[in-house]
């Protein structure tokens, strides 16, 4: 019987191993390669960086867990998005008070994802595509806000960027927000989010208010990617039109790295932190070696391949729980 | 976007075409906002109805339109293929790249089309397993192939993303803007990509290999026991997708008449839009290269029209964004959860 | 203030969709501590009434009560103390077991019990129905349907309801379970509150329900009281237009089967490991009845035999003009003849997103045109016309979604499907699930006009009663093996039950716990 | 301190500067490197996707790299590609730093997002330098022409080709980013002092021919009206010269900066265009940084933070000299001015307290 329960844990579990043992054979790269990784300097670098990333990819979780093969394309922009207008709309014109900074921007989030989830719910289409229009859209939108680099993150952010403390303000926020991830995954609320995913009939039929947990899950997901865009802004203490786009496919990646199925069913916020850290770790990895004038092509050529390898990994080892046939 | 009710059986009723489901809903919108978006391009923008333009236009469409031929196979299936872009790019460089090596056009165009299927071929093997990953697996796909292949241009050359060279006049009339067709001011690509369509379209509806796509989309199992192998219509979806990638990267070749490895990046979430515009789902089942030449037509025009009003890429990427939700929900709007128990 | 006698009160109750009319002024009324039976044909809007009544669909117009109040969503209705079981087994395959069994009881913000709690309860209560101690945190995904639709009835028990609906309930269920389920819905009438059973087993409908209400085309159109409730009664309301008598399938004939050559054949079968293996032969223009309780390994039989899985031991060989052609995939038993009919449509049957015409036409696209041949529409279509007429298939326009079909039509457009192929031999998986007995009787004319042309039938069915005056044989499984071949007369209730539970000699105790059971 | 310093004639390639680039006195001026040569040096490059990186990226690699390494002055250059992600450009700055070397120069970034690390770099006594493309970072050395100034001698040569007045297209760089905007300030200020000219349009090349070529031809397709003139961004005057060739459309004037195979065109038909402009020559621009970096490294004392040269002119004789008669329309290659000529040793002594050539320099100790 418990060795019963010990293969479900363990099954329910399994997604989680693929971007551990890549983190594992990353970390020792790093070791071997680029040991600074491992000083007060490094560790400080590599969380200021990464944290935005982290944060966004938690900001997928939970839509991709409230199922309809639900992906938010649109969270990259959104983080642009919010990035712009923190510097253009509130610095500019002298609001820099924290507090307020903070409000506008989880506001701003949640707003966001009220509509989007609004209209998943309401026109039911499915939410890639509406995600899809959000991400054209708030492209399109971010340049208007700011048509070029430009602008200043708010003076109590100053040297937040700069990172050579292990406990800078981004890796307190960074805990913060993992410790706040971890109590949301214990409540009841998360659960109706898990439900819904797995089957949205089941769980309207027997009276889980599965419009009430989309519109959480997408909530959640806003409040995250707002704080990811705080984290991000500290990173480039300015604002950027375009460079939060870069953030979709990198979030995304990290999500299905840590072994979240778009397909809803398995995954987990965890999975995503692994699958974000691991992302940063192949950037750093490829970059103690020096590849001369086609380091790009290389780095591109790299990831793909890891990516790919990974991904295989996990679906051989998912397979059982894969879609059952015959 | 489907007629779903159900009345007394009329005698007539039970002939010919009647017996598919007609997507004619979505095919009729996308038409009508065609429309809608040409009066207003004709009324607001000099010159907009004018030969030059509309040739122009149907250009830029037959290059969406070929890129999204395999998007629009893997979308019926509830797949995605997110390598287009890269495997566009790639084959544009080393098309090129063949090219200045002095590798005889035609088979240089072989070897690169062959790649693209290869390419594809690996996709499908790999997503098939796990399907509902697709859309990370073929962008993996992509990053390798676009790596690979600009470390390949690099050899012997400075000018890696960056190949440019003698690109043969055949290739340039296919698919220039002054390209002629047996002596007619269009380019050939137009007329190329017209018969791949209506070739394409035709499967769709006149074969089983054809309606195996739909019943694969709509219930795999099902169609395994009609002995439909699922298996085969997901590879086959890939690879014609990586195939048709490549061919747009050649004809763009000789439409910018040197290569650039950027040249796909536009057709990224473009093909998707216009699959979707179209009304083929992106869950599977429905749709079908039809609507997606309405979504390409609407998109090219649309961009067109923004262009000569003098928004910027940005601002048009933003009134994409706005038409999809619209459009979609007039056709494709999922059943009403209440039905479905 | 609502009559203290009724709990359930629907007057003249019209629900619509599109423009199929599923209920057109329904009534119905419903005492405390009664087991209540809604009747009626496929599509004659039995389900629409479940479901309006835990509120997944409100009703167009009328009057619905229950304990006062309207259900207009599921939150609400299960306030109200509605608990569904639904025509389709709803459970999510990827969560687990206790997951998908306390669905619900939580709010957005409080837990229900604490998850402790839920796992002992959980085991305590599947241990109860399945006599198995299944691991609460093992997903439903790989567990047998029978065992998912306990979870199911587990879920609407848990909340302890004062109206429960069970619709179908027990269409996926054996013969001991469904005994099993009918204690516990005796518990909950004598605990005072209602049962609403919706079924087309007549058999299990006549032992346990005290009323029942029969529906056609979305209306009442009458009401039966205890003794009243026969098969006859039943089907005179349901469908007056046939007499009993013409629905009655002729008697079977041993003499020519005996005669018939062997038209399909398997020696040393082994389904799974472990598995004593058997031989058996089917014969053409015999129907061969396979059953067993749950798990014992007929439905895997089933699909070797259809050569959708290969046997685990042994061969299958299908008859052609003396030589033997082994059979181990779906194409070769296709290319001799052998077709295979779901019960499950759902998942292995129908194509949503396809026409009628479609979901027919598909399978036959192959032998009449080939892979890439030309797809003409007139000769399939002169099928299908010829299959609707024989099959009484209610549809309207061929390029009609099939989703627009009620599971009974749905399931004769497949079963049409697989005579249109001209087979030799029709594999069919408890094809009757769900099935009204008109359609029934439809689909055992069809079979036996099938074999008397010279085919054979592998006919699988939980359901005993289905046997009776229709198999020529019944295979009895148990442990994975074949455990009993009956045939001719010995097909009754006592002789196929004590096969089923492993007894070979007389069994009346058995049978006599089994009665006082139910 | 700072701008004052430069002799007068230097100071005026200075006028009209991008307000937002910073010209007080380098941080730079006291600067001693950790320890002697050679040294180790990093190449945070963003992007490699176009001609001109890969022109600026051969010189590095055949020329300069070489002859530093033979006298002794340089170790090795690691070169990281960044994809235009500032988040990896961040981390992979850090990481060579962390790793060791002892500058990291970079081309053309976003002129904010990485001050906190340039300044991190700086406070671990890494020097940063940026050519072609300012940073606002105080801790670094930006180096390159005034691009506003190039924008404007630009446009106005070709004003004045169409004689003042007429319909014309610019094509821009990539927007957004410091240098082009500086360029297209420039280039409208001259058009606008034409009351006869009509820009009827702006897109963006973004320094790919390829990409100029496609959106001039998606323009030309939507613009039906008369053109005149082209004032481009370079490199991009490939591209557009080939949409205008296959438009069908007569020939139209476009400015020349260095893209041989427009320049080549200018050879063929000799008055086409009456003069050209070195505004971002690529192997030159990163002679210019590597220069100052050595000289800094060397100590020499950089006075002012962004070393600026003014835009050079160059006319069909030198075109001559340049290319043969049957050079090729879609040569990718540049044609540059000598490096001396783009940055001649007393400019190049001027920038500094302390001059002295860098390639004869010798360490102290
Ligand atoms: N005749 C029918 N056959 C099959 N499905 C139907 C039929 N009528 C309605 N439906 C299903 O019911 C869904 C909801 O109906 P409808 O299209 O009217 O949306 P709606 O009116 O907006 O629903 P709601 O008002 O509850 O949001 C439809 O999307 C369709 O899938
Ligand atoms: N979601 C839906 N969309 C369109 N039509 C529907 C829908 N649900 C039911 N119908 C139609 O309403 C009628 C009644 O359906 P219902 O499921 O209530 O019949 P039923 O009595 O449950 O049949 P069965 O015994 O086969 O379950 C049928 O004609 C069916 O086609
Ligand atoms: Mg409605
Ligand atoms: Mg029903």
């Amino acid at each position: 019987m418990t060795a019963r329960i010990q293969s479900a844990t363990v099954e329910r579990h399994r997604h989680l191993m693929v971007p551990l043992v890549l983190i594992v054979v990353l970390l020792i790269v790093a070791a071997l390669r680029g040991p600074s990784l491992f000083t007060r300097d490094g560790i400080g670098g590599a969380i200021i960086v990464v944290t935005p990333l982290i944060l966004a990819s938690l900001a997928l979780t939970p839509i991709a867990l409230v199922g309809r093969g639900g992906v938010d394309l649109s969270v990259g922009p959104l983080l642009g998005f919010i990035n712009c207008t923190l510097v253009k709309w509130l610095v500019e014109n002298g609001w820099t008070n924290p507090v307020a900074v903070v409000a506008y921007v989880v506001a701003a989030g949640i707003v966001y994802h009220c509509i989007i989830a609004a209209i998943i719910l309401y026109a039911r289409v499915s939410p890639i595509i509406v995600t899809l229009s959000g991400f054209l859209v708030l492209v399109g939108v971010n340049l208007v806000v700011l048509d070029r680099p430009s602008g200043s993150a708010p003076e109590w952010m100053d040297g937040w960027g700069y990172g050579t403390s292990i406990f800078s303000p981004v890796a307190i926020i960074l805990l913060v927000m993992i410790a706040l991830w971890f109590l949301f995954t214990r409540s009841s609320f998360f659960q109706q989010i898990r439900l819904t995913g797995a089957d949205e009939r089941m769980a309207f039929a027997n009276g889980v208010n599965s419009v009430a947990a989309r519109f959480g899950a997408h909530i959640v997901a806003g409040i995250y990617t707002a704080i990811a865009a705080l984290t991000y802004t500290a990173l480039i203490a300015s604002g950027d039109p375009t460079q939060g786009t870069t953030y979709t496919l990198a979030a995304i990646t990290a999500l299905v790295l840590g072994g979240t199925s778009l397909g809803g069913g398995t995954g987990g916020g965890l999975g995503s932190i692994l699958g974000a850290i691991s992302m940063y770790l192949i950037s750093y990895a490829l970059s103690t070696f020096d590849f001369g004038s086609i380091a790009g092509f290389v780095t591109s050529l790299s990831t793909g391949l890891i990516l790919m390898i990974s991904l295989l990994i996990n679906s051989v080892m998912n397979f059982r729980s894969g879609r059952a046939y015959d | 976007m489907t007629d779903s009710t159900t009345r007394p059986e009329s005698p007539s009723a039970a002939q010919g075409e009647r017996h598919r489901i007609a997507i004619s809903r979505s095919i009729l919108l996308g038409v009508a906002l065609l429309l809608l978006v040409s009066v207003v391009g004709t009324l607001l923008v000099p010159g907009f109805a004018s030969y030059a333009n509309i040739r122009s236009m149907l250009l830029l469409a037959a290059f969406l339109g070929l890129a999204s031929l395999g998007q629009t196979l893997c979308a019926m299936l509830g797949g995605i293929d997110m390598s287009i872009p890269y495997v566009i790019g790639s084959s544009n460089i080393i098309l090129a790249g063949l090219f200045n090596w002095g590798v005889s056009p035609i088979l240089a165009c072989l070897i690169v089309l062959l790649g693209g299927t290869v390419i594809g071929l690996l996709n499908g093997l790999l997503t098939f397993r796990s399907q509902s990953q697709a859309l990370i697996m073929t962008l993996g796909m992509g990053f390798a192939v676009v790596g690979a292949c600009q470390i390949v241009t690099s050899i012997g050359s400075a000018y890696a993303g960056n190949v440019l060279g003698e690109v043969p006049p055949w290739l340039r009339n296919l698919s220039s803007v002054a390209g002629t067709t047996l002596g007619l001011p269009l380019p050939p690509v137009v007329i190329v990509w017209f018969a791949i369509a209506a070739l394409l379209m035709t499967v769709m509806a006149k074969t089983l290999f054809g309606r195996s796509f739909y019943a694969v989309g709509g219930n795999r199992r099902a169609a395994a026991r009609v002995l439909i192998s699922e298996f085969r219509v997901w590879v086959v979806a890939y690879v014609i997708s990586g195939a048709m990638s490549a061919v747009t990267g050649m004809v763009l070749l000789g439409f910018s008449g040197g290569g650039f490895v950027g040249v796909g990046d536009p057709y990224l979430f473009t093909t998707v839009a216009a699959v979707v515009i179209g009304g083929t789902s992106l869950l599977g089942g429905w749709g079908g290269y039809g609507a997606t030449i309405v979504g390409v037509l609407v998109l090219t025009v649309l961009t067109s029209l923004l262009v000569g009003l003098g928004l910027s890429y940005a601002m048009q990427q933003a009134v994409f964004g706005l038409l999809i939700v619209p459009m979609v929900t007039l056709y494709a709007r999922s059943p009403h959860i209440r039905t479905q128990i | 203030m609502q009559d203290a006698k009724e709990i359930v009160t629907v007057r003249d109750v019209r629900k619509r969709f599109g423009e199929t009319v599923a209920l057109d002024g329904l009534t119905v009324t419903i005492r405390p501590g009664e087991v209540h039976a809604i009747v009626g044909e496929n599509g004659s809007g039995k389900s629409t009434l479940a479901k309006i009544l835990s509120g997944v669909l409100n009703a167009d117009s009328g009057e619905v009560k229950v304990l006062g109040e309207t259900p207009l969503d599921p939150i609400q209705a299960r306030k109200i103390g509605v608990a569904t079981i639904f025509q389709e087994v709803l459970v999510a395959d990827n969560l687990t077991i206790v997951d998908n069994l306390f669905a619900g009881t939580d709010t957005l913000w409080r837990r229900g019990r604490s998850p402790a709690d839920a796992r002992r309860q959980s085991r305590e209560m599947l241990l109860r129905f399945t006599g198995l101690d299944l691991d609460p945190d093992m997903p439903v995904r790989n567990l047998p349907l029978s065992v998912r639709q306990w979870i199911v009835i587990a879920r609407a028990l848990l909340c302890n309801p004062k109206v429960l609906i069970l619709d179908e309930s027990s269409a996926a269920l054996d013969l001991e379970a469904t005994a099993k389920l009918h204690v516990e819905i005796r518990k909950l009438r004598d605990a005072g509150c209602c049962i609403v059973i919706v079924t087309h087993r007549i058999a299990e409908l006549i032992r346990i329900t005290d009323r029942a209400t029969v529906l056609r085309d979305g209306k009442t159109v009458g009401e039966l009281v205890g003794k009243e409730i026969t098969e006859a009664n039943l089907l005179a309301l349901m469908s007056p237009k046939r007499s009993l008598q013409e629905i009655r399938p002729e008697t079977r004939n041993p003499a020519r089967i005996a005669a018939g050559e062997t038209a399909l054949s398997g020696s040393r079968i082994g389904v799974r490991v472990g598995a004593a293996p058997f031989d058996f032969t089917l014969r053409s223009g015999e129907i061969l009845g396979v059953t067993g309780l749950d798990g014992q390994g007929q439905s895997h039989f089933l699909r070797v035999a259809a050569g959708i899985l290969p046997p685990f031991s042994g061969r299958i060989a299908a008859a052609e003009g003396g030589a033997e052609r082994p059979i181990s995939s779906l194409a070769e038993a296709s290319d001799h003849g052998i077709v295979y009919v779901s019960g499950d449509r759902a998942r292995e049957g129908i194509f949503p997103n396809l026409s009628i015409f479609e979901n027919f036409a598909i399978a036959l696209y192959r032998s009449c045109f080939g892979q890439f041949g030309w797809i003409r529409n007139g000769p399939v279509d002169a099928l299908y016309q010829k299959e609707r007429q024989r099959l009484a298939i209610r549809a309207g326009r061929a390029s009609n979604r099939i989703t627009s079909l009620s599971g009974g039509n749905q399931q004769k457009v497949l079963i049409a499907r697989a005579l249109a192929a001209e087979p030799k031999v029709i594999v069919l998986d408890d094809p009757a699930r769900g099935v009204d007995l008109q359609t029934k009787r439809d689909l055992y004319i069809q079979l036996k006009a099938f074999t008397a042309g010279g085919g054979a039938v592998i006919y699988l069915s939980s359901e005993i009663e289905e046997f009776f005056d229709f198999a020529d044989r019944v295979m009895v499984f148990r442990n994975g093996s074949l455990f009993r071949t009956l045939s001719g007369t010995e097909i009754a209730e006592h002789a196929l039950l004590a096969a089923m539970f492993g007894h070979t000699d007389d069994i009346e105790p058995l049978v006599s716990k089994l009665e006082e059971a139910s | 301190a700072g701008l004052d310093e430069l002799l007068p004639e230097h100071q005026k390639a200075y006028e009209g500067l991008d307000k937002n680039q910073p010209t007080g006195a380098s941080l730079l001026r006291d600067f001693k490197p950790r320890h002697g040569p050679p040294w180790t040096i990093g190449y945070a490059s963003s992007y490699a996707g176009n001609t001109w990186r890969a022109a600026s990226m051969d010189r590095l690699m055949k020329v300069l790299l070489p002859q530093a390494q033979q006298a002794g002055l340089i170790k090795d250059v690691i070169v990281k590609q960044s994809d235009l992600k500032d988040a990896v450009q961040i981390q992979q700055m850090r990481q060579l730093v962390d790793q060791g070397v002892d500058a990291i120069f970079l081309c053309c970034s976003n002129v904010t997002a990485l001050n906190q690390t340039i300044k991190y770099a700086y406070d671990k006594g890494v020097p940063v330098f940026s050519y072609s493309g300012y940073v606002t970072a105080p801790e670094a050395i930006s180096v390159s022409a005034n691009y506003v100034d190039g924008g404007y001698q630009i446009a106005k040569a070709i004003a004045e080709k169409i004689k003042g007045k007429g319909n014309v297209l610019l094509v821009s760089g990539i927007a957004g980013l410091a240098s082009s905007d500086s360029f297209d300030s420039g280039a409208k200020k001259a058009l606008a002092e034409y009351p006869g000219i009509k820009l009827i349009g702006t897109v963006q090349g973004q320094w790919t021919d390829q990409v100029a070529q496609v959106e001039v031809q998606k323009f030309l397709a939507t613009h039906p009206e008369q053109l005149d003139a082209i004032v481009l961004q370079s490199p991009s005057e490939n591209g557009v010269l080939q949409a205008l060739l296959q438009s069908g459309r007569p020939m139209v004037p476009i400015s020349i900066a260095g893209e041989a195979g427009a320049t080549c065109y200018w050879r063929q038909h000799p008055d086409w265009v009456d003069a050209g402009f070195y505004v971002w020559p690529p192997g030159d621009e990163l002679y210019i940084v590597w220069n100052m970096m050595l000289r800094t490294l060397q100590g020499q004392g950089p006075k002012i933070q962004s070393v600026i040269r003014p835009v050079l002119k160059f006319t069909y004789d030198d075109v001559k000299a340049a290319l043969p008669e049957d050079c090729k329309i879609d040569d990718p290659n540049w044609i540059e001015p000598p490096a001396e000529a783009w940055f001649p040793k007393a400019l190049a002594d001027d920038m500094v307290l302390r001059p002295a050539d860098p390639m004869t320099w010798k360490s102290a100790n």
